[in-house]
């Protein structure tokens, strides 16, 4: 960046101009705005003190832009309210007059002075703070927002619903997208799916609807088998590097089975594997991809029980809500039975178990190998349960469904309805402790049923119950996805939860701290399609708000270096809480290569870390500097403006 | 150690109560009752629920407190009917009377 | 602000924080878009809020900079204290008649300075503080308000001439008629949001006129660090709770009062009050009474077991009856679930019911939008575009598609504008063609 | 407590045998309309269900089995079996108070003037009149009570009724309500108090409502009863739980178990006499047990009979 | 009770995420507080070294409040590098023989009116008992 500053002017020749505001009477009921006019005039560096009744009318604001506009002054100080309430008025109306909006300074003698203090001790602080404001004006520096070029691209990773979506917004909007997914399928998990809840929509029409308009999308490209190998920049020019090989020998094996299987073509919705958009790679390529903006759709993994959960793994009776949903789509294409069938076992009775993997409480569940323990709730679990257990009822009436819960969480529209549907087919619900949770044991009784389930119901009065079953299904919750390449070349934040940390759940909902980086869907934290799809949508507003231009405008407050006084000692450097925002660089001085600091203001945030640590105050941010606080610190404190009072 | 007999929620349906497995257990109706005497009548949903068959026939002397007044009904989050399916459990106990 | 027709690419309607964020991210990307807001001040009802869970920041923070940012936005207007009557759509344009609603105040003229307010001889209780605290018959709001413009309550007016007589600017105007005026934009955002369960059907509960069991909402404004008392005491008699409770799902999940849904938030709001009290009354036992905790989003359910860990006690059980007790006290019967349990009664200095959400705004008479069996807004493809509506063009955001959070009404804000603006640009591109 | 299956075999043997829960002819019961000129063809029927008649009697026998409720005697095979049978033969012709037979039918001729006066073309045959049989299905012998519900309903409508006026909840509910679900033989059911239509003005009386749990919440009755009130300027002073919340007056539980009824009967009474106002009841049941507890109450209709002059 | 307004004066370094406009709030609520405190505007305070501290209180101001957002700061990891800073700053005013009451560092949010007006009084009372900068010393000298 260029120093615009080299040539700046000796302070002492900038004219201030001082402007009062009565706000009819809100102000000049306690603070005697002519004596603050009178004692405004002796403040160094002022050339002209007017006031009015209403600064913020349009009459006051003329009286600015006359001044400026005959070039009377160069800087302008108004004193009236609070600065948030009408800066931006009056930095639009020097605007207007032809001059920078960044010379304008604003004293707060309404909110501050005349709604807080009474009488002369009023008008001496409104004086006081009108002489620091000033003091500040005179520092001040015409800047311009910064602004970068940006690609009008966005590289999305990730091809599920949320990747589908957030892509083919974008794409709508008329940016280029690059879609990445690791698997040589579309449609993630959701295509693993079988029914929506609560609309009981079938996923193949949810991930062809997206999909397919994906694949026509001139705007996207679609890599499939590709991760990301290499990435850097900043927010509006970001290189990736991808690398698209075939996958390894036993990965995705399940899915291309079922595509050849199917005998269906690429682009078409293959069950339980989801849409192919090209087949799989023979070789390794690389792609390097220049990018404005990037969205991590990266998703999640479904809980893996431990072996001996809930007997998972010892019995074979003993599977997981996807190994469920998946026997049953595949039941429905060869026609159902009063019974529910598994592998040629009727299954007379189910009991499905909610928040395994979810909800764990320390000292009561055990934690996985790395010491984790997953304490959030998966959110989803509850009502996808709840749907496949009525799903059983109505399809195979013969089939018993028993569902032991902690909290039933039908927390959504349409999802209390699917609680209600449940306990309409007669699903006999069973309400455990998280102490106490339901026992599963081989069946020893009487009858032909492999397994056994007891469980102190709090419903039935903390009764012990007992139940014979031939399937027991574990409702699994979320956990974030294996993404730890990513998080470590991106320096991603990660929550205590593992999954991907917003900067604020409600003002920066889809951002992360680094700038140009989004997130969409259930790498954030567990959500249903629908939540998952407003997040991408929400993301592709954010990328397309930024990238919209084609150039990034940024902040002009943002740290600046005084090369005639840095001596490259690196302070600056180690104190700078954004990574890459300040370096040091080589230079060549007077004909010596020297490192001297540089800032890289697509980064910096402006905070002044640095300044504070520069034992040259070679550094500062722009329209903030120290100098402009110590000289407003010498008004406050000085007698010239006002005379000593002896108390 | 009870067990459970999912099966016993279609039997009521003889007795013209189909809101058995309707009730979500939220304790309104034994809290309403005028009678208020323990879990009543929850605890006899409960039990058809869980179609705990000899729980409601050893206690059956309850199910004739119940007053048929309808607050339950009335104050039912989920329109579960709990009068009326103490009324059909009256008329199971009677059935099963008569028949032994 | 003419009568005249006035033109933008899209409409909000609602100022709330799901309208603000639509509108934001609209603006952001150029279009011209208008709110209209039925209240006198952009907000919504999270700016009345005490702090929000789960982060526990103050909601006035959040709040704040929203309005400020729509206020001074080039290319949002916000037209507050206006009722949409009608959306009609013509083409590609949707036309919107709006009937401004009388200040008595001019909006043009007011400068917010609140002499009117400080000379007004009336006082009314003030809604803003849950009816706590009191207000005067011409006021700002409440004070961080948006615009900084007064209105004045006819109904409560003694028509002293007082605050006429003060007014710097005058801008006090007594004839002051509804003003009707249209609008058109190519795209519609509804961000209506909520409003709380009427206790009309649950006469169990005392019709919410038991003077010590106050709404979740009253209970955000006694935690409100700008709220009427500055301290949390109860109504009748100003005494600090010993001890408070929570009854949850008592607007929701029950069908005697007509709403069978979850209202979704209030499991949190409650925790989330409980956490405050014991930081604002620490020496008061708190209570919630529930049926299930539904504590799902990211950071909630850590949230919940950290307030058990502090000590709220959460009893399973729905709340049967509300009677008032000796000496202030409030009477609760419900039933303990366990073995040792049955019905019991417990009694409160305090009670607070967890009232959910019912639909803001009915679209019936104003356009073809249509709604589910919940009066919520219909969305058609709830699963992979959860702003659609059935109607081309109207997009749909936060609580008025149903009860929601503020982080998700947030992100769902997003996603509409994110939806209105392709819808936009498509609109464009074959107008083009 | 006595043990329900002597009771509803007790009942289901007398109403099959005799029509009448207490094994009694209803022509020895029902005798109010004696003397008064009720044309026997009009518009409706008047049909009492004879439970206003049958009050007096089952005051009496319930102050007989208080006695034994809750001690070793109420185990007793005899008390069980035999006693009720016996007592209650016995007590329609020896216990029945005379004063209460006759307030009974001062009730029922209230509601006949009140009906008169609004012109109701209204007539009575109480040959047809039979007890509605509804103590049976609350009990839950719905066998015996759809077998008696069949004969009355066959009975009514051979004899080509098709508009009735009722005078109870309890038999309202079983006509308008039982009869349709469980004979398949509807009739055009009103109760008295609906048709309830002429002026009067009344600028000082003050009148606590206790509804019957039947007409607040089976039948969403409880606005009507108000609405003439209101009609005629009589201020309804109302408890909290009244209308579709009312609360039971304990009277249902009075064959099963009396001290129940009590319990129940008093924390009623309790919040009623709150308002402090005289207290109108609806019901036969309520007004008895009100009755009991010494309550300043009487029925709506002979209150508002006063106002049919 | 608040000292004469030339006398002993207050500064207020605020950020303008959160202080400042609980500052404004103050204003808008009309309460009152003594008028010896200026209010700075500021990004994060977290640009200050530690000589400017000692600067002022140099230059006669008798006590400085930090008001920042806490753990809110915008700016991630700010706030710890101030808490840190103002640690030194605590060890060099010891060495100065200035008291470390007079400079505090804490939190003040948007609608954070009391605990404005109750850090101001706190740091008026403070200073009316500790008399001008440098005065503590020769007091305990």
């Amino acid at each position: 960046m260029a120093d615009d500053n080299k040539d700046k002017k000796a302070t002492s020749e900038q004219k201030v101009g001082v402007y009062v505001c009565h706000c009819g009477g809100n102000i000049s009921d306690h603070v005697a705005v002519e004596e603050v006019c009178k004692n405004a005039e002796k403040i160094p560096g002022v050339v002209k003190v007017q006031n009015d009744v209403f600064m913020c009318s349009d009459p006051g604001q003329e009286l600015i832009m006359e001044d400026i506009k005959n070039g009377t002054v160069d800087r302008v100080v108004v004193a009236s309210c609070a600065p948030d309430l009408h800066s931006s008025t009056f930095r639009n109306a020097i605007q207007r007059a032809g001059g920078n909006p960044y010379i304008y300074e604003h004293a707060n003698i309404r909110e501050q002075v005349s709604w807080v203090h009474h009488g002369d001790q009023a008008t001496n602080k409104a004086t006081r703070l009108v002489a620091a404001a000033a003091a500040k004006a005179r520092e001040l520096q015409p800047l311009e927002p910064f602004k970068v070029d940006a690609k009008r691209h966005v590289t999305v990773i990730g091809g599920g619903i949320a990747g589908l979506k957030s892509a083919l917004d974008l794409a709508r909007k008329g940016l280029d997208v690059a879609l990445i997914d690791k698997s040589p399928f579309l449609g993630g998990w959701t295509a693993k799916w079988d029914r929506a809840f609560p609309t009981d929509d079938p996923v193949s029409e949810l991930v062809t609807a997206l999909a397919g308009e994906v694949l026509n999308s001139e705007k996207i490209t679609v890599y499939t088998c590709s991760r990301i190998t290499a990435f850097e920049g900043f927010i509006g020019n970001f290189k990736l590097t991808l690398t698209q090989a075939p996958p390894e020998s036993d990965a995705y094996e399940d899915e291309i089975k079922r595509l050849s299987d199917s005998g269906k073509g690429f682009g078409e919705f293959v069950p339980l594997a989801g849409i192919c958009p090209a087949g799989i790679p023979e070789t390794t390529t690389t792609h390097d991809i220049e990018t404005g903006a990037i969205v991590l759709a990266t998703g999640f993994l479904p809980y893996a029980p431990r072996y001996g959960e809930y007997r998972y793994g010892e019995s074979k009776e003993v599977i997981t809500l996807p190994e469920l949903i998946r026997i049953m789509a595949e039941n429905r294409q060869k026609g159902v039975g009063d019974t529910l069938e598994i592998n040629d076992r009727k299954i007379r009775s189910v009991a499905m178990i909610h928040c395994v993997g979810s909800r764990q409480i320390p000292g009561i569940h055990e934690p996985d190998a790395k010491g984790n323990l997953n304490e959030y709730c998966s959110r989803t679990c509850c009502s996808a349960t709840l749907h496949a257990a009525s799903m059983i009822r109505n399809n195979h009436p013969k089939t018993r469904v028993f569902d032991f819960y902690r909290d039933i969480r039908t927390y959504g529209r349409g999802q209390e309805e699917l609680y209600e549907e449940a306990s309409d087919s007669k699903v006999v619900f069973f309400r455990f402790e998280a102490d106490a949770p339901p026992e599963v044991t081989r069946n020893t009784g009487s009858g032909d049923f492999p397994l056994n389930i007891k469980v102190k119901d709090t419903l039935t009065f903390d009764e012990e119950l007992e139940m014979p079953v031939d399937l027991v299904v574990l409702a699994v919750g979320m956990e974030p996805g294996n993404i730890s390449d990513l998080v470590e070349m991106m320096k991603l934040p990660v929550g205590v939860d593992g999954f991907l940390q917003e900067v604020h759940p409600k003002l920066r909902p889809v951002e992360i701290a680094q700038s140009g980086v989004l997130l969409a869907g259930t790498c954030q934290a567990p959500f249903d399609m629908g939540e998952t799809c407003s997040a991408a949508s929400g993301a592709a507003a954010k990328a397309s708000a930024i990238l919209g231009k084609g150039y990034v405008e940024l902040d002009p407050f943002v740290a600046e270096v005084d090369l005639n006084k840095c001596l490259g000692t690196g302070t600056c450097v180690n104190a700078c809480i954004v990574e890459g925002a300040l370096s040091l660089v080589e230079m060549d001085v007077d004909g010596e290569k020297v490192k001297r600091a540089q800032v890289n203001p697509a980064l910096c945030t402006g905070c002044g870390a640095c300044v504070a640590v520069c034992p040259e105050n070679a550094i500062n941010v722009k329209g903030w500097t120290l100098k402009q606080y110590e000289d407003m610190v010498d008004m406050i404190v000085s007698d010239r403006i006002l005379p000593s009072q002896t108390a | 150690m009870t067990q459970v007999y999912p099966e016993f929620a279609d039997e009521l349906e003889g007795f013209g109560v189909n809101t058995t497995m309707d009730c979500f257990n939220c304790g309104t109706c034994a809290a309403i009752c005028p009678l208020i005497y323990e879990h009543f009548p929850r605890k006899m949903i409960r039990y058809a629920q869980i179609g705990a068959k000899d729980r409601i026939l050893e206690n059956y002397e309850d199910l004739w407190r119940c007053l048929h007044c309808g607050l339950c009904i009335q104050t039912c989050p989920r329109e579960a009917d709990p009068g009326d399916l103490i009324l059909g459990l009256r008329r199971f106990v009677v059935d099963h009377w008569r028949r032994t | 602000m003419s009568t005249e027709k006035i033109e933008f690419d899209a409409l909000v309607v609602g100022g709330g924080i799901a309208g603000l964020q639509a509108a934001l991210d609209l603006a952001d990307q150029d279009f011209k878009v208008a709110i209209v807001e039925k209240d006198a001040s952009i907000g919504g009802k999270m700016i009345r809020l005490s702090k929000v869970f789960p982060t526990l920041d103050c909601a006035s923070c959040i709040t704040t900079p929203k309005m400020s940012a729509a206020a001074h936005h080039p290319n949002v207007t916000s037209f507050t204290y206006c009722e949409l009557q009608t959306l009609k759509k013509t083409g590609g344009e949707i036309t919107a008649r709006v009937t401004q609603k009388p200040r008595f105040v001019d909006e043009i003229k007011c400068i917010g300075c609140r002499q009117c307010e400080y000379n007004c001889p009336v006082y009314v209780p003030d809604e803003e503080q849950g009816g706590f605290a009191a207000r005067k018959a011409i006021y700002i709001p409440f004070s961080n308000a948006i615009p900084q413009v007064a209105l004045m309550d006819v109904e409560n007016c003694t028509l002293c001439g007082k605050c006429a007589k003060v007014c710097p600017t005058q801008a006090v105007d007594y004839f002051q008629k509804p003003r009707d005026f249209t609008l058109t934009a190519k795209t519609v955002v509804i961000a209506t949001g909520f409003e709380l369960t009427p206790l009309r059907d649950k006469q169990q509960y005392g019709y919410g006129e038991i003077e010590n069991v106050i709404t979740a909402l009253q209970m955000e404004r006694l935690l409100a660090p700008h709220g009427p008392y500055n301290r949390v005491i109860r109504p009748s008699d100003g005494m600090e709770p010993d001890s408070i409770a929570f009854i949850q799902c008592a607007g929701s999940r029950d069908k005697s009062m007509g709403v069978s849904y979850c209202s979704r938030v209030c499991c949190m709001y409650a925790i989330k009050q409980a956490m405050l009290l014991s930081g604002a009354v620490p020496m008061a036992d708190i209570a919630i009474y529930y049926m299930d905790i539904r504590a799902f989003g990211k950071g909630y359910e850590q949230f919940f077991q950290n307030a058990k860990a502090m000590g709220v006690e959460f009893i399973k059980g729905k709340v049967a009856t509300i009677d008032p007790g000796e000496n202030g006290t409030v009477k609760l019967q419900y039933e303990v679930q366990g073995a040792q349990g049955g019905v019991t009664t417990a009694e409160h200095d305090l009670v607070v019911l967890s009232l959910g959400m019912v639909a803001g705004w009915n679209p019936e008479n104003a356009c073809s939008v249509g709604t589910g069996s919940d009066a919520f807004i219909k969305t058609i493809q709830p699963k992979i575009a959860p702003t659609l509506t059935d109607m081309e063009g109207v997009f749909v955001a936060g609580v008025a598609a149903g009860p929601k959070d503020i982080v998700d009404t947030i992100v769902e804000a997003g996603a509409a504008a994110m939806e209105a603006s392709n819808y936009l640009t498509r609109l464009t591109r074959k107008l083009a063609a | 407590m006595y043990n329900p299956k002597y009771i509803i075999d007790v009942l289901a043997d007398n109403i099959r045998k005799t029509r009448n829960p207490f094994g009694a002819g209803n022509g020895t019961v029902n005798k109010w309309w004696k003397g008064s000129d009720l044309p026997s063809n009009g518009d409706a029927m008047l049909f009492t269900g004879l439970m206003y008649q049958l009050m007096p009697f089952i005051k009496k026998t319930t102050v007989q089995i208080e006695r034994f409720e809750d001690t070793k005697m109420a185990d007793y095979v005899w008390l069980q079996k035999y006693v009720p049978k016996l007592m209650v033969k016995l007590g329609y012709i020896f216990m029945a108070d005379k004063k209460d037979k006759k307030a009974s039918n001062h009730i029922l001729k209230s509601m006949v003037k009140l009906l008169v006066k609004s012109n109701v073309n209204l007539f009575y045959r109480p040959k047809l009149d039979y007890y509605s049989g509804i103590l049976l299905y609350d009990l839950g012998d719905n066998e015996g009570f759809i077998e008696h519900a069949e004969f009355v309903a066959n009975k009514l409508k051979e004899n080509g009724i098709k508009k009735i006026i009722t005078v109870d909840p309890h038999t309202t509910y079983a006509l308008k309500v039982l009869y349709p679900k469980y004979t398949g033989i509807e009739f055009d059911v009103k109760t008295y108090f609906e048709l309830i239509d002429f002026e009067a003005r009344d600028g000082n009386s003050q009148v606590t409502l206790h509804d019957p749990c039947f007409y607040g919440r089976y039948l969403e009755l409880s606005d009507k009863p108000r609405k003439i009130l209101d009609r005629f300027g009589i201020d309804h002073v109302d408890v909290r739980n009244s209308g579709k919340f009312t609360h039971c007056c304990g009277g249902p539980a009075e064959s099963i178990s009396p001290s129940l009824t009590k319990e129940i009967l008093s924390k009623r009474y309790g919040s009623l006499q709150e308002t402090g106002k005289p207290i109108l009841a609806m019901c036969p049941v309520c007004l008895g047990n009100l009755q009991k507890i010494d309550a300043d109450v009487e029925d709506l209709s002979v209150f508002l009979a006063q106002y049919a002059n | 009770m608040a000292l004469q307004e030339n006398q002993a004066k207050i500064l207020i370094l605020a950020t303008e995420d959160c202080a400042y406009p609980g500052a404004n709030a103050v204003g808008q609520a009309h309460m009152s507080y003594p008028e010896n405190t200026y209010v700075l505007r500021v990004r994060a305070p977290v640009m200050f070294p530690e000589h400017f501290y000692l600067d002022c209180f140099k230059k006669g101001i008798y006590g400085i409040i930090i008001m920042s957002c806490g753990v809110e700061c915008p700016y991630e990891g700010a706030y710890q590098a101030l808490a840190a800073r103002v640690d030194k700053v605590y060890a060099m005013m010891r060495e100065e023989g200035l008291d470390p009451r007079r400079l505090r560092l804490t939190g003040v949010c948007t609608v954070c009116t009391k605990a404005f007006v109750k850090e101001v009084n706190q740091m008026n009372q403070l200073i009316s008992e500790l008399g001008p900068p440098g005065a503590e010393s020769k007091k305990a000298a």
